[in-house]
């Protein structure tokens, strides 16, 4: 797994490549946690290139969604899902606790 | 007169030898690939293929954290058949056996404050494969997973 | 030519695929014109998919850009810009007058 | 005794027939066909071919908008030939002549708010090309660029 992290004006872009796993998903939750530890909380995650997400996988996105959450201050959303991984998250009932963009730059512009 | 072990194949039946991994996380990526090799082989489309590959990840990151209690403490024993119409899974260990029946199912529908991060890896084996069946025999642990065609 | 304008929150993207000449950059303007026109100043140029810009489709750019920057109000950064075209703005001189951006998730993520 | 027009063929001259447009906008792609077409054949890299393209491109608008003063007024007459290392294309029409030598160049280092968003055509021209020469020979006004190899 590769990870992207691009600092924007109004929000940070995560960008995944590859297999999100018990393996690899300590550093997307570590990307994740410096980007709200700089007091920053509007994240977009880009799966255009993500593989495979186990549950490991989406944990850190719930866990990261709640801290973005709280306070009103900002929220995870996602972009380019593929359709496999769609299927993983409408499983999981995470639909309709993330907004789900075609692409990064309609999600980029939501914020 | 054939070998005992000839003597238990079936038509229809593919042998495959069990492959023993590290019970570590970096073995999940390669475990995957085997996952990969079978599904095209049994002829599954993407979607379904997919499905397996969660399964089994999930099945295998469950014995490392939960059976073994972490990394590098034993072995995960991995083994296909395409059995007709059926795609057989085995995942063998011998940590920490359990009961799977008194694991509550995780509250999808619930939430975002309520909504729990873990519990979903035996909730997404039995969505994704048409049967999942849980044993242990002396100290080891066999997780049968099936997945049929159509 | 195609022209696909997507609003944002923030800004507007404006992507055009094919060939921009004297025949099609009338169609460029009017989309850069309807903008303006609905009181919105930030502006995404994509060119990832451009072909060819001649000084038509230059000029409007250049417009543009001018009502955009008025009152510090906007401005029109490109996007995507493929090496032939850069060479063309660079020539034109228009290079210090653009702010251009790799991809258009750093250009939305700007404003 | 060979034909006047075939005596004044040298070696590695090719001779390509002159193509007829209408002097309108949507020419303009169909001419840029051609000049792809041309490029290729004189084995341009894709940087110089895209400012062949360009120079072409300005020519036949600024036939279209200056010489015609507007679409469907007249033709323009496309020509290419390769002469040894050199891709020659020429251009006519009977529109308005001009005199190029008493076009100012456009100001390219100035702020935005002086800046021009007119007089790149002939500008590009002379940039994109190794030589830009025009005449008008009674109502016929031929424009002759030159782009040489290396
Ligand atoms: N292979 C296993 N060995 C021992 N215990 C297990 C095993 N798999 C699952 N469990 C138990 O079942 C629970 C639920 O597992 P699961 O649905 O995968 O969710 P999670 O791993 O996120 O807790 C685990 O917390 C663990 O107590
Ligand atoms: N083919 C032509 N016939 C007559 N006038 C021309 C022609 N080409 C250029 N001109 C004159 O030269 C000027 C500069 O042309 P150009 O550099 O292409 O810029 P622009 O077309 O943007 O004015 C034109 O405004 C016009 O007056």
């Amino acid at each position: 797994m590769e990870i992207l992290h691009n600092e924007l004006k109004r929000c940070d872009v995560i960008k995944i490549n590859g297999r999100v796993d018990s393996a690899t998903a300590p550093k997307f939750a570590e990307t994740a946690n410096e980007i709200v530890e700089a007091g920053r909380f509007r994240i977009v995650v880009d799966m255009d290139d993500v593989d495979f997400i186990s549950s490991a996988g989406l944990r850190v996105l719930i866990g990261t969604q709640k801290i973005c959450r709280r306070y009103n201050r900002g929220e995870v959303v996602l972009a380019n899902v593929p359709a496999t991984i769609m299927a993983s998250l409408e499983l999981a009932g995470f639909t309709p606790l993330f907004k789900i963009f075609n692409d990064a730059v309609a999600a980029v512009g939501n914020f | 007169m054939p070998s005992p072990q000839l003597a238990t194949f079936k038509a229809g039946y593919t042998w495959v030898p069990t492959v023993k991994f590290p019970g570590r996380y970096d073995s999940l990526a390669k475990i995957a690939e085997l996952v990969h090799k079978a599904s095209q082989e049994f002829g599954l489309e993407p979607l379904a293929a997919y499905g397996v590959e969660t399964a089994v990840d999930e099945a295998c990151s469950n014995i490392i954290e939960h059976a073994y209690g972490g990394e590098g403490k034993g072995t995960i024993e991995f083994n296909y058949r395409i059995e007709g119409d059926s795609l057989v899974i085995t995942l063998q260990d011998d940590g920490k056996g359990f009961n799977p029946n008194k694991v509550p199912k995780p509250k999808i529908n619930v939430p975002l404050k309520q909504r729990q991060g873990n519990g979903l890896g035996l909730y997404f084996m039995h969505q994704w494969m048409d049967e999942v069946s849980y044993q242990s025999i002396g100290k080891t642990n066999i997780l049968t997973m099936i997945k049929r065609k159509g």
